[in-house]
């Protein structure tokens, strides 16, 4: 690439640790990556699609897919980065069948993850949603509650502090992690790990006229390599699944 | 009536689709907004009260307890909302029994309102003429008597006017309900009319919460009349 | 019953100390109407609100009713203030309450039943005129009705002590006369004390029996009423009275319209003061008979002071120098103070305002 | 000079419409000093306050210099009021500025330098006695000083017109006096015209060229000070009269110490009035000179108004009871107005305060 | 020195790993403070004196205006600041360019705050004595000496008091500036400190936010001495 271009890539929160690294890698190679951090799901869509940054690395294939529907955008990933199971937590209960009548679980609010937690609850037998909702179903969507259970969503960044106060908590990898949680060990149900899952998949994603520029290119691969692979186990306790390859 | 509707649901069918939803959000917002103003006014009521006459000149001057109160109350204004619920779960739990939910979310709407409406109501109260609080010193009155039949008295409608200012300042707070799952008009707005894109979504529950905000603002007007001689 | 003893009061203000009240010590005695007169500025509103302890003195000591008001804790310090009746300079009512309501506020504690003290109110009104305005707010007040709540409020309490800051000064002359005879009366059937700060020696004269003039925050002369109307001894206090008895006013007048003199060869113009008895001499007419010098009163002032007539008359004598000269003896042996007329410097005012008015017209 | 036709203002309350001024009409002319008198809340604030359009009324029209002011633009009433000066009964001082900065305020669209603005506003200040306060805050003042600096601010603009509410109230009487000189110099020399609200009777008699009484909202008597104060219609003014020059009083305490009067047989206590020529005549002298007559002055107040001396005397005559006939018709041939003491009606006060103070106490 | 730095280090390894950033927030969140502090001033005062000078009673009363800003605020108010910020979008860019990043932060920070502003200068200028203003018309003073000379010269002392509680709320709605990438101190405490469980980085930010929350009340209680005559 030519010397000083300087990339502005899109996050959500501060667990960049992977991305700090592929930046100082990039440096060496006159690559400027700068890091810009958001605290919502949407911002970094919108601000991709205007161009105040030039790539984005946070979201889902699905939740991406559902953007350009709504925004009429055309968005379009050049990678992937990590699968990240969504795992279902609980202080109270060791199974998932031990879920009593009437118990509240907490799920993350956010437009990404309040589907992917609802189908996961209906993967664990617990409840049902209505199938035209697609992959983002919301809580209004439950076709049928067996258990009655209360579903209550509540900010990503609450899920893990709700366990305390909830039968059981829908939680992302990351913010169990921080949490101290090992979603491969203290999960009571984890999101299967199969073709199913494709749609979970992350991804770097760049505007559509932009997916041969080469600079971006460069950039997916210094990602995508062992180094980071390593940093990702090691910041995730080995539970977010590098993807590429 | 029956074209109105179809009406509706052609031009708002997000919200079509979830008519007790709306209902409910409303009903929250109006729920958490009435309770915490309840209890934020009485104890900002206190406080500002403390404040003004602890302060320099006050009719029980104590610096010492205004710099304490005065401290208490910046320290308040300055942790982020989000931070101020996490700080608080133990006391929530200890109060409602959960840290989630409509009526956990009170909890910290009220600790975080607090703080701001007692400056507003030390503000409102210092408007009061000093010569008026003398002539009842003069006649011997005791504090009470003063904070009572003078401050809140000839207060009143100062009082009012920051009352309305921290409601609707309060109604924008309950926003913030839906982190600890509280729900709300603000969330609904946010969480699905804005992070799905349901526009019309955004602004029905927008509309509803300048509905609220305008009624405040409405009694807030005809209580400042009322109580201004 | 009041005891100021070494009273100062110091403002503390950016650049430099304000003495307001410099080493004053007064004695007012239980029944006593005491009036209060100085230029304005000189620190009255200040001395009197050091009596019920509004304005902390910075040195000194305050008895009312034997008790030392300084020593006392909050709590006695209001009992005392209940019976210390306080009517402002600038009214200080509540805004929030009605007239009524005003006046109600002062009654709070008092153990009059509900009924008693609505009756009361509505009396007190009544007394001051304002029956009328009962449910009124004083934003809709004329400056003088508000003044008339002030006081009423101030009576409220049946006080053993009422300061008066300037309480009739926005009052008419009628409204004055009718507050006057009320305070008066309360003196006489309770007793009650009554200091009262006033700009109008009209009022002094009408009620007070002992009077202090204050000036750059000291008390620079101080007895009762008659001595010091008839034989002030301080400059200021001269000044007052002159100016009470428009004496010098009228000795302006005179010298602006010589024509009013109307002088002949053998008339003098003499300036004749006299206080008690002597007016009770037909002393114009016996300067006829015993004379033959007749009198012609160019300006008159005689008044009634507390029992004591005192006279203060400018007039023309006329008669032959001998017959002038025998008729000023006698004058004088009936004590009467005589003064030529063109002894009097005319315009002997201290100059409040100086006289620099030229430059800005 | 200034017009008011049919005013009316009424004030809207809750329950019902007061009706503050009621069809006043009134002209005052260029150079008039006017005074307005009249019971507390007779209206006389809110009609001055018409004049600026500070109150606009409810019906009437108001001329200021021949302009129309209720017909005039913003702007151009702006300017107008420009020209009239205003000094208000509670003041209004601006609390953020000091003294000198009220005052300067007031200069703020003067075609003077910067220079000369300060010059002026330190002499205005010079000139109401509070050149030592000139930098500070009015919350420092006594109400004395901070009427003080309404009045210069009020006259900075060299105004017109100015209208004074109560402008000397809370000023000793000194202070008045030099204020009232101030008044009447700038009256004199640039044609001031002058609207005065006042209740002391005095401003009224050292100033005043015209006087209007005010009773209920109306006009009740109107005309210059002569005539008003030498033959009152009205019951009112009357009122006013008796009150300012304490004849009512003197006859209470007469009435009151009886012993006073020192009454012998032939004796008789007669009220003596006159106005203007009268006291040219040595009327006491004559008495005796022509009937034998002793006078004995009880109560007397003799003074010079506008350049008219009028006279208030009660005396004791005697005489046989023929001298005394004789001399009471000298008396009236002389134009002054006889009257036995025991025909008036010693208490004859109108109840502002009802006497119902015995509830009370 | 070096045993402090050590002791530092040990009791907060995470603020010592990021030293530049905390630097970095702190003048975000002073930078975004205090630009929108300035525009939103200006604004908010000019609205402020609008309400009061067109209120009934006003020097210059037309309900009709007075109606239409107070709608215009109360609906400014009622608009969840999220959604604010996505409404001011197309506006933002064509004011910064950009509508990610700091700077960019800037202009809902600004829109977010002038009606809650507007209202508490409303509510401070209301306090002037109408006398005073009274006095001020009589000597024929224009509309707009009234407004400087009078009522914000007499309101000085209020008007800095309600910038004060104005300015610390606004220090609270910076911490929203995350949503857009705009960091600042109150992104930091939640974005790092407490989502990652980084407690000594939340309450260093929340410190520091803190002592910006003294240090602006700190000056709004000398200048309201200075300004009280
Ligand atoms: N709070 C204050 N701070 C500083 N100086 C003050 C204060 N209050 C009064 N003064 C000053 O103290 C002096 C005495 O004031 P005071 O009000 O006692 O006068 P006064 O005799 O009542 O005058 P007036 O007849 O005009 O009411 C004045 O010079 C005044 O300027
Ligand atoms: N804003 C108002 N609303 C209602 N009534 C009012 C208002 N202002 C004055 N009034 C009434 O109008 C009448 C006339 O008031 P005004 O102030 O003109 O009296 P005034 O003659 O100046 O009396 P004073 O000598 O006591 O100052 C009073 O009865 C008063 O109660
Ligand atoms: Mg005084
Ligand atoms: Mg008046």
């Amino acid at each position: 690439g030519n010397d000083g271009e300087t990339v502005r890539l899109g996050v959500v929160g501060e667990n960049n640790e992977a991305w700090e690294s592929v930046r100082d890698r990039l440096a060496d190679e006159g690559i400027n990556l700068e890091i810009v951090t958001f605290s919502d799901y949407q911002t970094p869509n919108t601000a991709l699609a205007d161009g105040d940054i030039d790539l984005n690395a946070f979201q889902t294939v699905i939740f991406l897919e559902d953007f350009n529907d709504d925004t009429g955008n055309d968005l379009t990933p050049i990678g992937d980065t990590t699968l990240n199971p969504l795992g279902i937590y609980s202080e109270d209960v060791e199974d998932v069948s031990d879920i009593q009548e009437g118990d509240t679980i907490v799920i993350p609010n956010d437009a990404s993850n309040e589907g992917r937690a609802l189908i996961l609850l209906q993967s664990a037998g617990l409840l049902e949603v209505d199938p035209e909702a697609g992959n983002h179903p919301v809580v209004d969507d439950i076709t049928s509650n067996p258990l009655n259970l209360n579903i209550v969503t509540v900010a990503g960044n609450q899920t893990a502090r709700s366990l305390t106060d909830a039968a059981a908590a829908v939680i992302n990898v990351g913010m169990a992690v921080d949490a101290g949680l090992i979603p491969s060990q203290d999960a009571i149900f984890l999101e299967p790990v199969n073709e199913d899952s494709e749609p979970y998949v992350n991804a770097i994603v760049v505007r559509s006229e932009d997916v041969d520029n080469d600079i971006y290119q460069q950039i997916v691969d210094t990602y995508q390599t062992d180094e980071t692979a390593e940093i990702i186990a090691e910041t995730t306790q080995n539970s977010s699944i590098p993807v590429w390859d | 009536m029956n074209r109105l509707l179809n009406w509706l649901e052609t031009i708002a069918p997000n919200v079509w689709a979830i008519p007790d939803r709306i209902l409910q959000s409303t009903w929250q917002t109006i729920y958490m907004t009435l309770i915490a103003a309840v209890i934020a006014g009485t104890i900002g009521i206190t406080f500002g009260v403390i404040l003004v006459i602890t302060n320099r000149r006050g009719i029980l001057e104590k610096p010492r307890l205004y710099n304490k109160l005065e401290q208490f109350i910046n320290t308040g204004r300055s942790v982020p909302f989000i931070i101020l619920m996490a700080l608080l779960a133990p006391f929530t739990r200890f109060i409602v029994g959960t840290t989630i939910g409509t009526t956990a979310a009170i909890v910290p709407l009220t600790i975080g309102i607090i703080p701001f409406y007692s400056r507003q109501v030390e503000n409102a109260l210092l408007e009061v003429d000093p010569g008026i609080v003398e002539a009842a010193e003069s006649m011997g009155s005791s504090p009470l008597e003063i904070i009572f039949g003078v401050y809140l008295k000839e207060g009143l409608p100062s009082l009012v006017r920051v009352s309305a200012v921290s409601i609707i300042n309060l109604i924008g707070l309950t926003t913030m309900a839906g982190v600890v799952g509280g729900g709300g008009l603000g969330d609904l707005a946010i969480a699905r009319g804005y992070n799905r894109y349901q526009l019309d979504i955004t602004i029905v529950s927008t509309l509803l919460i300048m509905l609220i905000v305008f009624v405040t603002q409405w009694i807030g007007r005809i209580l400042i009349r009322k109580t201004t001689h | 019953m009041i005891e100021l003893k070494h009273i100062d009061v110091h403002f503390e203000t950016k650049e430099h100390i304000l003495h307001a009240v410099r080493d004053v010590s007064l004695t007012i005695e239980k029944g006593d109407i005491y009036g209060i007169v100085g230029y304005s500025g000189a620190g009255k509103s200040t001395l009197v609100r050091t009596i019920n302890l509004l304005q902390r003195p910075s040195n000194g000591t305050v008895h009312v009713s034997g008790q030392d008001l300084l020593g006392l804790n909050a709590k006695d310090l209001r009992s005392a203030r209940k019976k210390i009746g306080m009517i402002f300079q600038h009214f200080n009512l509540m805004n929030a309450r009605t007239v009524a309501g005003n006046v109600h506020y002062a009654l709070r504690s008092s153990s009059l039943s509900s009924e008693e003290k609505k009756l009361k109110v509505t009396e007190l009104l009544d007394l001051v005129g304002l029956a009328d305005k009962h449910d009124v707010y004083p934003s809709q007040l004329s400056g003088g009705q508000k003044q008339r709540v002030g006081i009423a409020r101030a009576l409220a309490n049946d006080p053993e002590v009422l300061l008066c800051d300037e309480a009739t000064s926005a009052l008419d002359p009628k409204t004055t006369l009718s507050i006057l005879e009320l305070l008066k009366d309360l003196n006489d059937k309770l007793g009650l004390t009554i200091v009262i700060i006033t700009h109008e020696m009209e009022v002094i004269k009408e009620i007070c029996n002992k009077v202090a003039v204050m000036e750059n925050g000291s008390v620079v002369e101080e007895g009762d009423i008659v001595s010091i109307f008839t034989d002030p001894k301080n400059a200021l206090t001269q000044e007052f009275i002159n100016t009470a008895t428009h004496i010098d006013q009228a000795l302006v007048k005179l010298a602006k319209h010589p024509s009013i003199l109307d002088l002949h060869d053998n008339d003098t113009v003499v300036r004749l003061s006299f206080v008690g008895q002597s007016t009770n001499e037909p002393l114009i007419a016996s300067l006829y008979s015993r004379f033959t010098v007749t009198t012609n009163i160019l300006y008159g002032d005689i008044e009634i002071l507390y029992d004591t007539p005192i006279g203060n008359l400018i007039v023309i004598l006329s008669g032959s120098s001998q017959q002038l000269k025998q008729a000023v003896n006698y004058l004088e042996s009936q004590q009467v103070t005589v003064q030529q007329l063109e002894k009097i410097q005319l315009v002997n005012k201290s100059k409040v305002i100086p006289l620099n008015r030229e430059k800005i017209i």
